[in-house]
């Protein structure tokens, strides 16, 4: 039942037919100099179709997942991925183009369907988020932040303004630091306030003329929207600055705000998270980024336009791009999905959802005050911080806590992010789960509570219901095997 | 309302709870007037609408053709137990296995991915995928830069120029040196290129077998690059590791490419896989996640996420790398396809796709007017010179139902006649048989 | 060898342990003279050939014509989520749940199934499926028969002849009297049917909708079949369950039905679903498998095969049926769909249906020439007459993209021009449009 | 977790959305007199899509599977379903397509790629039994017995015979005496010689006018070839009766012997066992039928026919047809597979696959022969039946056992069948199990043989690794909970 499908290998098992060769074909001699052939082929599995099957089914059973478990994974909007969206993005007319067909004829005269859900895509999502354009190039969230600081970047030297340095909230995600880094900015941490909200006065302490972009999550890691946001960006934009917003939490904005009106300049979006595409097991995401304006000359190539016939057609000539970020156009097959949700969702959708992830959100925040910490005790947005430093005091950390909801069926929030609250416990339940789902969750982080309070040593154990207990991630680092 | 959960009941019973009277009171930090009263797009359809939209929207690409198209991204075929294997819910509605005890099916998953990469590619060390073969190209070129202290990239210009372009636009504002050094007769130019190495190489980027679809044994140029202290990254083709010299054996430090071919559709351009290798010692300064084995308590065997502080939930400005969510979902159908191929069918697989090629070459090269351009040996890829413009001769045949191959003339300045036919598996005799045909008809 | 695990290493140790030289060995049994050398058919193909062959085949129907075709067989959307559930590979490849324990997802979507076809139907007792609509139709009039002892079968003309012709079919060994009542305006002829049940009627057969698509309330047949003894069977479209009154109170005892509406595709007449439901009294006369509640030892709820008493492995040639292999995945695919549907959703889906066709009939009945044949009511389905062959015209409007209906003539002596039209949640009113508009060009 | 989906029901929860009607459609008044529309909807769960996946997806986690476990139930061939096949199958052109489609043009001009599969597909049964034609048209074996049956009286009644009933070994699956019976004969069981196979003797003495016909399972259900098959045979035909062979074994003979030439007349296969269509909880299958040309005239109609043209047609006059015994075609999807998996493996793969069957079958009768009592000890075929006789005589039962391989993530084999053989465990591993598969299955017998000598009270327990342990049958049958 265990052991890895390199285990099984038995030699000379089968797990594949292949065509077979004409004679015609086979008869030629292949041209290739021996100094250029391997000695030895790659050792790969030699096991049955049955045995591949069954050895990753019996794997997948090992998951939690959201089509299982309630999965209030936070920051990362595990909502429910509707199984259509499944579906159209495996229609053989879209899965199966080549992406150079449309350098093939006319300027993609051999995939106007494929361009028009791009075109149509890019267009939904401006009029969502109320950017003046989108590029859905960007792979993932970090791939459009890194983009959005390109976009920056090249915005800057168009300008002729010297610019060294991006200003981050100590609240943001990981990737934000690490994307103004690799983009070649240096990183200036601001504080937190009280509220909850970047510290107003040290942000403008720090606000000088180096300062290329502030880059801000809205509503923030704790779930908190800024209601200063819009002073925030007159700070920065007197400066030249750009205003970034990751996009990670927009879904407790849809149809209610929109961060192209609240002077934001450039932001990425993860179709993964706020548009129901399957996050699968770590990716592929997508994170289209929106621009307003000010950037548009310098957005990715290639741009799809829609001619004044109707057709859509690529350009690849526009002369201040930061140029080519992504091989074609995006995670294609993330952005049907995504487009495929919208759809569904449409105007009316959109706006409930966000009523509900807001909803639900505050519901569990309410019914869990008095049992868990909250650090940032106001209303939340889409998603609470918990802090289980009520518990850690009688030695259940945060992630003892997570292991006992795992024996309870139920897929942990996450845990020590954002790094400014101690035992961080970050609960996003979603618009797609219901009240009944919910009062399931708050009964077990109640119960753990008790269980906190009573029997502190009882976690030592948790989780005992799953394949494997707690590991050792020491000895995993210590060791580095990572292969067999 | 399609997948929100609470009824109108339960919303009112939460609003209750919360002592709110309405939704609209859980958005009142939102300034007044930042809130938009709703979307100016129309609103949802019902299931099967959508799906009549989009299938009809599907038709409206040229999907039937019969593909000879390559350039880094092939029509290889994809058994059905690959689809039904990335089916399983419980591995594509997951996330980021961050609670190991929970995630030991993805964490395998990922560990057999990561050692079915290494055995492909003779390499120690594998991550667990970046987003495509032209990132991961640039990451590992980082890596170099940031491994040797170093600012200058020799990139051989037989590397895909569709990730070359890509690497021009991520260093474009940094303080980097990106030489790209010519090839002659589809190989690099030795000469130019082992003088180029120099003190301040970080790296030679290199591509096997490369864009026009030669092969090279590039030993020497890593040899020199490693006498002057630089590392050498090459991008590879997988399918080509069932018959040709690995990149380890050649001495690469850092071996990365695009996994498509490993079970992904070609799904117009992504999602794709990047897959990246290294020794051991390099190990610490790769991107992306790693999966490592380890045990519990009991003693039972289990996977988790290692080598965590490279990364930027941890270290912040300071990670090896950005990226976050990967492609995680792709490496699984690369697992699950290199098992199923196995040592002897990667090994049949290599050999069909370079026979069929070979046969296809013979074919077209018996046409009045077409030449091979390169006399070097050559994988499952080969480029052809025609007597007029590529594209034309492409536009001509599409009309005939296929799709001829890759005109060259957009990405190099004197190849407008030049035109790069890729062969797989699944091109038949017959097939091929009418690309000759039909070229030498249209020409 | 594709799907045969064993290596030929494997092959040799086993024949070894087992004391044989060669394989033909193992058939040693076998007579010479009645062993063959090998099968007369090709050799096997790899899958990437099956797949292009039978995709090829695929593509030789006409699958893509708008279909207003019914007669029992609809053409429903089906939601994604039922093909994906479907498609878990622990539910198809299961067998019959015989060992509880270990096929509880099994045996609580039966029971679930049974849940569902109880609460359309409004009966009691529900059986696990039988292969389809007119197998079960055939089973129910059986069990009448052997219920109360009696050899007479009413049948409804309008009960659908595709059952009518498999009943004639496997009653035609055995001594039984089959009387086919005719209709009038498309309804039953009460005066004929009401003097033909007698005493030695075993079962009246009816359908609602019937075969015309026309809605009737059986009440006073079925009351007087009761007075007479006789019990009553009523085939049933499942989704008109959303609006119209149910069988259970029109008092039938036996009520069965094609669910293939349920969420169960086309596919050119299989695999289907019979369903059967009937009143706690008759429970142990039913055939089929039947799933019931119980505890195990620790109070835990669980299910389990029960009754089965009543069947051919305990019974054999005194069960009540010889069914063994169900159509369980069906079944399954049936009670995702109910669910997903909901109760409200049922009732919308049927208005849906009722208001389309009744859109349908106005656009068709306001052609010249086009007359609508029966003034009784209808739910999606309704009868028109032409003014010529009905079978002409349908195939005049195929080029034009629509399958218009199933033409009479093949099944009623008189009907050669009557054609009867379906519309279900998927036609569009523009589809619905140009129905009209095309058959007006045609007349 | 648990509990059904009708308790998970909220009222005005949705999982699905509908098309909305034009308002010149929803306008019309429904002109359904109040007399025939119902009270009440019928009470369908108010779920989400969310609700309705993670319900089945957990219940489905709950079975045991080819897909996951070994699954050696004997009789069923339970082999690995090749995926290509479920790929094949759910073609949008095969599976789309209206059964009435053929009667819209040409005797089918709309289907012929539909027919042609269907027409193929008899063809190459034809060929691997030796039959003269088939009909693809009953939906799982038991049907293709009453079909066969049904196909043997118009034969008798044709020729004037008066035959009242039906031969067959108690060694036979239940469905063939309920079939002989259904389709309106007597049923004569015949007892089983001392060598596994029907009693020479008994069935001489049993072979008079009388006899419509003997219905046989060849190998046996015992996993036994009756080498006097053919003296049957002419004894049978003697009189005029006719030998039907049941042709759930199939597996064991293909491409090595042919129930044609043994001098079977009518015979039926399942393809769910032999052709690989997976079993699906339980249905669909099918159950083809093929006769010989004593019985061509009686096939049920209609028929498939190819034309001089090359193109495929129906025929549905045919004087001495039986009728219909189905709506259309058969279970088209299950042929869709079957047609699938047999160009898959082709002449080569099949005799292959039968080789294969038979050698595993026989290594583990082999290897666990010292270990459980083998009462017709003599090499098999595709499958043998051990009796746990032996452990019974210690109170661990054959159920017992069954139990136990559960534990060990092992599906048990048949158990109880065939009922000759008292404690019977009938196992048949097929040739899509590996040795290494095969020898993990005999450890885990050998390690319960061991434990049922040691301790025979550990049994009771048996299942503990499962949802549930062992259920109340007798409470089950007398409550008849059937439905919430
Ligand atoms: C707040 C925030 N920003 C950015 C990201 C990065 O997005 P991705 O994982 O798609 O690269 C995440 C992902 O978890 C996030 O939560
Ligand atoms: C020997 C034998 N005959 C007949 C059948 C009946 O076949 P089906 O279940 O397809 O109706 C079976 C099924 O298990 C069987 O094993």
């Amino acid at each position: 039942m265990s052991g890895l499908i390199y285990d099984k290998s038995t030699e000379g098992r089968r797990g594949i037919t292949l065509p077979s060769l004409s004679t015609e074909e086979s008869q030629l001699k292949l041209r290739i100099p021996d100094r250029y052939l391997a000695d030895s082929t790659p050792e790969l599995p030699e096991v049955s179709e049955l045995d591949v099957v069954r050895h990753y089914t019996n794997l997948s059973a090992k998951n939690f997942s959201v089509d299982r478990q309630f999965y209030p994974l936070g920051s990362c909007t595990m909502k429910y991925n509707p199984k259509i969206c499944e579906k159209t993005a495996s229609l053989d007319g879209l899965m199966g183009l080549h992406p150079l067909l449309p350098q093939l004829r006319g300027g993609g005269m051999l995939t106007q369907g494929a361009l028009q859900i791009l075109h149509d895509t890019e267009h939904l999502l401006s009029e969502i988020t109320g950017m003046q354009a989108f590029s859905l190039q960007p792979m993932a969230g970090a791939h459009g932040e890194l983009t959005g600081i390109m976009l920056i970047a090249a915005y800057h030297r168009d300008r002729g303004n010297r610019k060294t340095k991006v200003l981050i909230p100590d609240s943001a995600h990981g990737t934000n630091p690490s994307s103004a880094a690799i983009g070649g900015y240096g990183v200036v941490t601001i504080p937190t306030g009280k509220n909850g909200c970047m510290d107003m006065e040290a942000f403008v302490d720090a606000m000088d003329d180096e300062v290329a972009a502030v880059m801000l999550t809205c509503p923030n890691t704790l779930g908190l929207f800024n209601s200063d946001v819009h002073k925030l960006a007159d700070i920065a934009h007197a400066k030249d600055a750009l205003l970034y917003y990751d996009g990670a939490n927009l879904n407790a904005l849809l149809g209610h705000c929109r961060p192209g009106d609240l002077g934001f300049d450039v932001m990425h979006i993860n179709l993964h998270k706020t548009f129901a595409t399957p996050h699968g097991g770590g990716g592929p995401g997508a994170g289209p980024v929106g621009v307003n304006a000010k950037l548009l000359p310098y957005m990715p190539t290639s741009i799809i336009e829609k001619r004044t016939d109707g057709t859509f057609t690529l350009r690849y000539e526009h002369a201040k791009t930061v140029g080519f970020i992504a091989p074609f156009y995006g995670n294609f097959g993330v952005i049907v999905r995504a487009y495929t949700y919208i759809l569904l969702l449409g105007a009316n959708g959109l706006k409930r959802v966000s009523e509900n992830a807001v909803l639900n959100a505050n519901y569990v925040r309410k019914r869990l005050a008095e049992h868990y910490d909250l650090p940032y005790g106001r209303s939340c947005l889409h998603e609470c911080v918990f802090s289980a430093s009520k518990q850690a005091a009688k030695g259940v950390r945060a992630l003892d806590i997570a292991k006992a909801l795992i024996d309870r069926g139920i897929h942990p929030p996450t845990v020590y992010f954002p790094l400014i609250v101690p035992e961080a416990m970050m609960v996003e339940p979603t618009e797609s789960e219901s009240k009944a789902e919910l009062d399931r969750f708050i009964d077990a982080m109640i119960e753990i509570a008790e269980l906190a309070e009573k029997d502190p040593s009882a976690f030592a154990d948790m989780p005992s219901t799953t394949p494997v207990g707690r590991l050792d991630e020491t000895k995993a680092a210590r060791e580095m095997k990572v292969k067999a | 309302m399609p997948f929100i959960a609470n009824t109108d009941h339960e919303r009112e019973m939460m609003l209750k709870e919360l002592g709110l009277a309405s939704t609209d009171d859980l958005f009142a930090d939102i300034p007044e007037e930042l809130r938009i009263d709703g979307l100016d797009i129309p609103n949802g359809l019902s299931e099967s609408e959508v799906y009549d939209k989009l299938h009809a929207l599907s038709h409206r690409n040229a999907h039937g053709l019969t593909c000879f198209l390559g350039g880094g991204f092939y029509d290889h075929f994809i058994p059905s137990a690959v689809d039904a294997l990335a089916s399983r819910s419980e591995f594509y509605t997951a996330y980021t296995p961050y609670q190991p005890e929970a995630s030991q099916g993805t964490l395998q998953v990922i560990f057999e991915y990561q050692s079915a990469i290494c055995r492909l590619t003779g390499m120690e060390v594998a991550n667990a995928s970046l987003y495509d073969g032209g990132t991961a190209l640039y990451e590992a070129a980082m890596m170099a830069v940031r491994a040797t202290g170093r600012s200058k990239i020799i990139l051989d210009t037989g590397v895909n120029p569709i990730y070359r372009r890509m690497m021009h636009c991520y260093t474009s504002n940094l303080s980097l040196e990106l030489d790209e050094m010519e090839i002659i007769h589809g190989q690099s130019d030795r000469r130019k290129f082992l003088e180029s190495i120099d003190e301040n190489t970080a790296a030679v980027v290199l591509q096997n077998p490369n864009f026009f679809g030669v092969i090279d044994d590039f030993t020497d140029i890593i040899e020199t690059a490693h006498s002057k202290g630089a590392l050498a990254v090459m991008s590879v083709y997988p399918i080509s590791l069932g018959l040709l010299k690995s990149p380890a054996s050649m001495g690469a430090d850092i071996v990365t490419g695009e996994g498509q071919s490993l079970g992904i559709p070609l799904s117009f351009g992504g999602p794709y896989l990047g897959f990246m290798a290294t020794g051991r010692k390099l190990a610490r300064k790769m991107p992306g996640r790693i999966c490592g084995e380890t045990t519990d308590a009991h003693g039972r065997t289990g996977y988790v996420l290692t080598l965590q502080a490279r990364e930027q939930h941890i270290r912040r400005e300071k990670a090896t790398s950005n990226i976050c969510s990967n492609e995680a979902l792709c490496a699984a159908r690369a697992v699950f396809y290199t098992s199923l191929l196995g040592k002897q069918g990667l090994r049949e697989l290599a050999q069909i796709c370079a026979q069929k090629a070979e046969y296809a070459k013979t074919r077209l090269s018996s046409i009045p007017g077409v030449t091979i351009k390169d006399s070097a040996p050559t994988f499952n890829e080969f480029t052809v010179d025609l007597p007029r413009d590529a594209s034309d001769v492409v536009n001509d045949l599409i009309d005939h139902g296929i799709a001829a191959g890759v005109p060259l003339g957009r990405y190099y300045a004197d190849m407008d006649n030049s035109l790069l036919v890729a062969v797989t598996e699944k091109r038949t005799r017959k097939e091929i048989g009418i690309l000759a045909e039909m070229l030498e008809s249209v020409l």
